[in-house]
């Protein structure tokens, strides 16, 4: 079937005449819920903003600036596609800028303008439009763009700078480590997380931290999910599930060795944890359907991330292990298919 | 040097002796005509046609005669002895092609009401029985066009769907795809068909439909070769074996809803040829065709209405079609 | 331990598809549904092992002493086709459901440079023969573990609008891509 | 409170009709009786242009067990066996169209009195097929085939269906305060019928003066059980869920599970039918919506025309959509010269903002039709299916569950006409086996 999206009513005759007929016809059920998609992504914008406006106070004009590039980027990346394509826009849907929401989230605030449009690039176009557009995509795409920029760009993309107060930026602005990059170098170089510096909870809980930019903050991103999971946009399956797997398995290590492994409640406020768990494996199209699927999706979430950040190369495994698991969800889809009403037992 | 050849050439025949050995001793009995359509398929087994491998995709359609002989690699040879073997039929008969039996665009007829739901001809059927006034009407929304394996019906600017000659193999898909029963397949000799099979009285159309057969019967009555039928309830239809392609039905019709599927080609007689035998003069319904015996005939192109009745009877193989 | 990060070298971080781009062709090919897939990885797994297990043998008893090595290409071509032409036979013979499950993907994967790829690699990296077979089977199921989640997805597919031109194998080279990308997560993991 | 697994909580809209008492819609000069009006076999014309009917009259003959017969609305002249567009199929049927004489006069030995509880089994049964009694809930099937279940299916339950979970509808709701006598001395002979010494009033918890009003009623045979508001509530198979926790197996019939529903509506006509003889020729209707004046419950004659109901309900106020039952399974029409049918339990007229007619986008797989579905399915999927047409796989996705009680479509945010598809899909399906 042609024109699956959208089509406009002045391009659809059968549409023009039904509103000169004032009488429609199609299939029960004749009444709606409220909730569409551009709510739900207006939902998710609002609950991203706490996290966004830490990092703009911590990061300052830079930050805006990646953010405000990412949704233009992503924005207009999505309407040159669909005008090409001869397809119906469908930006007013809102998924292109809560793409670039999410992809500016997950890029460090230093990152060049170019590098911003490339990761939209690679977002909108290759993630979502060649799949076949919003709903279609396997992969989440803000996380393609960004897993692509890192593995392109690893110097741009791992350039963090230092946080400071939004009223104190100065023009020298100096770099720094996030903390778990802070950890990787210490139990590279010493063999002890002893020689981390600073591992106080207090800092990377409220944002006062290295980072990408939407990440720094757990207790903004806490917020903002709890909001999703009031109004019912998420459900609290994958963001709980995939904390506590992480929390567990890194508790237990820790228990074994406290020397060698970092403290569950590091992990937790550490990273993009809470971006991810709360904003990134949420995403509804790249995410199983069912609650028992959400359940095994998040735990193989936690399960890689912690495998990434405590042995792999790479500090942080949260991007990473979320598009593997992205990979995984038709496979969790057929496993975890209701039982039907009646089925013969 | 030696040693290498003695080597390679030890485990090639090592492995030869175990593999002829094997192949006797652990032969597996097979369905015949399986190994012999194997044996027409390419054996590359690209996976193509959805199966594991040629192998596969040979039981299959040895075991289940629904199943289509769909490789893609294979080429029209062997696809007619894979049907050979397999006692089936490649639809050999007169090649069809598909037309379509409403005029009806959406400028020329009424709808019922304003249907929403997915743009499928065959879903809004099933809600209130299809928007259009009339229920025989095309309703647009190109099914046909999006069943075509080939592509050769594409949606027009007005609303209906075209057939698209060169690419029509004739399957007959989208027949069985129109919920309202418009597309016929004719033999892809017939040249003209009645765009209309509704039922309704003219009198009952006219509120629905500017361009459907009103059933005035004067198709029937100007058809020299009595190839048209049309009654009160059934629009006119026309007998694709007894037409003789002349076109008179589609200029004497006053909705226009006869028409075409290419222009008629006429007659022109060949003067070395010719003996002057004025046969073709006798069987000439439309009179085009004058001359003087034992002296080479003509054709009046401005009369000629293309119906070959004088190439079929002219002793001299003297007449040929031309297009004007 | 060793063993176990043996295995998760070469199935993660090493993967034969997604890391090395060997054995694309079956991956592309016979990706189209899970039931192949699984049916194709449970193949590669025998082969994989048998070839690797065969081969090692050939180097170490064969070819080093006669000091051969520069016809291990060839040796290892030779050997893998008919070992696995021996295996298709017996196996169709001494168990149909076996061969209805698996014996079909045999012939495919004489082709499959992922098989002649681990019995080379393992030479080279210097695996003992319980190394080897180990390494092997990892190997063999990285690939099944890539074929069968793509398989997934492609299943998918069928039910997306993806545009006319990139739909069949352009989507799927993409998605392979980006899987790669994901599965370069796990670099560094094993070194 | 007692409730099924899934479901879905749509605005109840109920406030606008259901405390209008019912009021008597005056008669009619002409009316449209439709030959088929039940789901099964069809029926066949006995009457024929000039005819003389009385009101009860046979107009229509059953061909077959699974079929019942029309009676003549009201007394008068048959004018034509005509045809009138359908309000199921949506294209023209056969109807017998009768011209009123306004005498209003019953047919020879109606109506009648007699004790059901005197008559044996099969006569019962003789009774409700010969008043032409279907299921009025709205899917019309005969009910006395729904009472004679085959001998091998022990029946243990007896349901009497007043759940109405439908919104904006109150019908039933309606018929239970008023004429609660009915719904329960029918629901006594069809306990008669089936055999069985009790049964159970389900009633959604948001009709608490009806739920009330039964309890004081009900004899003490009849227990009245408040279910649990939310959609589908009513729909057979979850309402004997929620009751019993038993589920109807998949393909099965309630009786399987040894459970037989009749809704109220139905309980008062086997009533009628019964101890008066009656046949079904009127029945309670809610007018509604906010595209009509004035909301009303009617008592209406089958056969009526919609356009002389709207009239009646003092027009209508910016419609947009005309709809025959209930907004979440009611079928759309397109015009008001349609006639009111046995299975008619609402008219409903939907303003533009009240309704939906917004295109549908991609599925973003966000799981609420999952979360809704009352039978476990998986409606994104099988929506997906249907906009390619793949029925096959539709069906391994256990297309043929599905009950069309669009819960999923209700909460898709992409819009998704999930029930059409499955409509679409099942059309597909039969139209394949058809022509094996």
């Amino acid at each position: 079937m042609k024109n699956i999206s959208a089509s406009n009513p002045a391009e659809d005759p059968a549409r023009e005449q039904a509103t000169k007929l004032s009488v429609y016809v199609s299939s029960s059920p004749h009444v709606h819920s409220t909730e569409d998609v551009p709510w739900i992504m207006r939902q998710v914008i609002y609950a991203l903003i706490p996290g966004a406006l830490v990092g703009v106070y911590f990061f300052g004009i830079p930050a805006l600036k990646v953010i405000a590039v990412a949704v233009v980027s992503c924005v207009v990346m999505e309407v040159l596609w669909q005008k090409l394509t001869g397809n119906p826009i469908t930006v007013k849907d809102g998924s292109a800028v809560l793409t670039g929401l999410l992809l500016a989230m997950n890029l460090p605030s230093g990152a060049p303008w170019w590098l911003v449009v490339i990761g939209s690039l690679v977002a909108i176009i290759i993630a979502k439009q060649l799949f076949g557009g919003i709903g279609n995509n396997p992969f989440n795409p803000a996380l393609v763009g960004r897993v692509f920029l890192l593995i392109s760009f690893p110097v741009a993309m791992t350039t963090w700078p230092e946080p400071r107060s939004f009223f104190s930026q100065a023009a020298d602005a100096t770099t720094g480590a996030t903390p778990l990059g802070a950890l990787k170098t210490a139990i590279f170089e010493h063999g002890t997380i002893a020689a981390a510096p600073g591992m106080n909870l207090m800092d990377p809980f409220l944002g006062n931290v290295g980072g990408s930019l939407g990440e720094i903050s757990a207790l903004a991103l806490i917020l903002g999910g709890i909001y999703l999971i009031a109004r019912k946009i998420i459900t609290w399956h994958i963001p709980v599930v995939y904390i506590a797997t992480v929390a567990v398995f890194t508790g237990i290590l820790w228990l074994i060795n406290p020397e060698g492994y970092a403290s569950p409640s590091f992990h937790l406020v550490a990273g993009g944890l809470m971006l991810g768990a709360f904003f990134m494996a949420t995403d509804m199209v790249t995410s199983p359907i069912t609650n028992t699927g959400k359940v095994v999706f998040a735990a193989g979430c936690g399960v890689i991330t912690v495998v990434i950040r405590l042995w792999g190369g790479y500090p942080e495994g949260v991007s990473f292990a979320i598009l593997i698991m992205n990979a995984f969800v038709p496979l969790i889809n057929r496993a975890t298919r209701p039982t039907k009403f009646g089925a013969v037992r | 040097m030696i040693s290498s050849i003695l080597l390679l050439g030890g485990i090639g025949f090592l492995a030869a002796l175990i593999l002829g050995i094997s192949a006797v001793t652990f032969a597996v009995k097979m369905d015949p005509r399986e190994k012999a359509v194997l044996d027409q398929l390419p054996g590359a087994n690209c996976g193509a046609c959805g199966f594991a491998g040629c192998a596969a995709f040979a039981h299959e359609i040895t075991v289940n005669p629904e199943a289509e002989m769909a490789c893609p690699a294979v080429n029209e040879e062997a696809l007619q002895a894979m049907s050979e073997i397999l006692g089936r039929s490649l639809g050999g008969s007169a090649p069809l092609i598909a037309c379509i039996r409403c005029k009806g665009s959406p400028a020329e007829t009424t709808n019922r009401y304003g249907y929403v739901g997915p743009r499928d001809c065959r879903a809004a059927q099933i809600v209130a029985g299809g928007s259009k006034g009339c229920q025989y009407g095309c309703l647009g929304l190109g099914t046909c066009e999006e069943v075509c394996p080939f592509g050769a019906i594409i949606m027009g600017e007005d609303g209906l769907p075209h057939v698209i000659e060169s690419l029509c193999t004739g399957c007959g898909k989208c027949v069985s795809a129109c919920p309202r029963g418009i597309i016929q397949l004719i033999p892809r000799t017939g040249n003209y068909i009645v765009g209309c099979i509704s039922r309704d009285t003219a009198k009952e159309m006219k509120p629905l439909c500017k361009v459907g057969c009103i059933k005035c019967g004067i198709c029937a009555d100007v058809c020299p070769f009595d190839a048209i039928t049309v009654s009160k309830t059934t629009s006119a239809v026309i007998d694709q074996d007894k037409c003789r392609r002349c076109g008179l039905c589609v200029s004497a019709c006053p909705t226009g809803v006869i028409s075409a599927l290419r222009v008629p080609q006429k007659a022109r007689i060949i003067a070395e040829k010719c003996k002057g035998c004025s046969i073709c003069e006798q069987v000439c319904p439309a009179e085009a065709i004058s001359g003087k015996v034992k002296e080479p005939y003509f054709v009046n192109e401005g009369k000629c209405i293309g119906c070959g009745l004088c190439i079929e009877k002219c002793p001299s193989d003297a007449i040929e079609r031309i297009i004007s | 331990m060793y063993y176990i990060l043996l295995i998760v070298g070469a199935a993660l971080v090493n993967n034969f598809v997604l890391a090395r781009f060997l054995g694309i062709c079956p991956f592309m090919g016979v990706s189209k549904s899970i039931d192949t897939a699984v049916g194709m990885s449970m193949a590669v797994i025998f082969v994989m092992t048998l070839a690797t297990f065969v081969t090692w043998l050939i180097n170490f008893y064969l070819l080093i002493p006669f000091e051969l090595q520069y016809l291990q290409t060839i040796a290892f071509i030779l050997v893998i086709a008919s070992l696995v032409q021996l295996v298709e036979m017996i196996i169709q013979r001494v168990s149909p459901p076996l061969y209805q499950a698996l014996g079909i993907f045999l012939p495919l994967i004489t082709t499959n440079c992922a098989v002649l790829g681990v019995a080379i690699l393992n030479i080279q990296l210097g695996h003992s023969l319980l190394d080897a077979c180990i390494f092997a089977v990892g190997a063999a199921l990285g690939f099944g573990l890539a074929l069968v989640i793509f398989a997934g997805m492609r299943e998918d597919f069928e039910l997306n609008n993806i545009p006319e031109a990139f739909r069949g194998t352009p989507i799927a080279l993409v998605t392979a891509g980006i899987l790669s990308l994901a599965f370069m997560g796990f670099s560094g993991l094993v070194k | 409170m007692k409730t099924f697994k899934g479901g879905i909580h749509p605005p109840e809209e109920k406030q606008l009709v259901k405390d209008n008492p019912i009021v008597d819609f005056p008669l009619s000069s002409r009316y449209h009786v439709l030959v088929q009006q039940h789901l099964g076999a069809p029926a066949k014309p006995v009457v024929k242009a000039g005819d003389e009917v009385r009101k009860g009259q046979v107009l229509s003959e059953p061909l077959g067990f699974v079929s019942v017969p029309v009676h003549a609305p009201t007394s008068g002249r048959v004018k034509e066996i005509g045809r009138i567009v359908h309000p199921v199929t949506g294209l023209l049927a056969p109807c017998v169209v009768i011209d009123a004489d306004g005498r209003d006069e019953w047919a020879e030995g109606l109506p009648m009195e007699r004790d059901p509880f005197a008559m044996s089994r099969d006569e019962l049964l003789d009774a409700i097929k010969t008043a032409g009694v279907v299921g009025m809930g709205g899917a019309t099937f005969p009910t006395h085939v729904k009472l004679s279940p085959p001998k091998d299916k022990t029946i243990d339950t007896f349901i009497v269906n007043g759940a109405e979970c439908e919104p904006y509808l109150s019908s039933d709701h309606r018929l239970m305060l008023e004429q609660p006598e009915r719904v329960l001395k029918g629901a006594g002979v069809v306990m008669k019928i089936l055999g069985l010494d009790r049964a159970t009033i389900a009633i959604e918890a948001n009709k608490p003066d009806a739920i009330k009003l039964m309890r004081e009623k009900a004899p003490a045979e009849i227990q009245v059980e408040a279910l649990k508001v939310k959609y589908p509530q009513g729909a057979e198979k979850q309402l004997i869920n929620a009751l019993t926790g038993r589920e109807v197996p998949s393909g099965g019939l309630p009786m399987d599970v040894g459970a037989v529903v009749q809704n109220a509506g139905t309980c008062a006509a086997v009533w009628d039918a019964c101890a008066r003889g009656i046949p079904l020729i009127e029945r309670i209707t809610s007018v509604t919506g906010r595209g009509i004046v004035q909301p009303k419950n009617i008592r209406v004659r089958v056969g009526t025309l919609l356009r002389e109901v709207i009239e009646f309900s003092g027009g209508l106020n910016g419609a947009a959509k005309i709809i025959f039952g209930g907004p979440m399974m009611g079928i759309a029409q397109f015009t008001q010269d349609i006639a009111i049918m046995k299975g008619t339990s609402g008219v409903l007229v939907l303003r533009e903002e009240d309704t939906n007619i917004t295109d549908y986008s991609a599925c973003i797989s966000c799981g609420r039709c999952v979360e809704a579905c009352p039978m476990g399915l998986i409606p994104s999927t099988l929506s997906k299916l249907g906009e390619k047409g793949m029925w096959q796989k539709a069906k391994e996705n256990n297309l043929l569950d599905c009950v069309e009680c669009g819960s999923c479509t209700y909460v898709s945010p992409a819009n998704r006409p999930i029930v059409h598809f499955v409509k679409h899909l099942k059309a597909l399906s039969r139209a394949a086996s058809a022509k094996k």
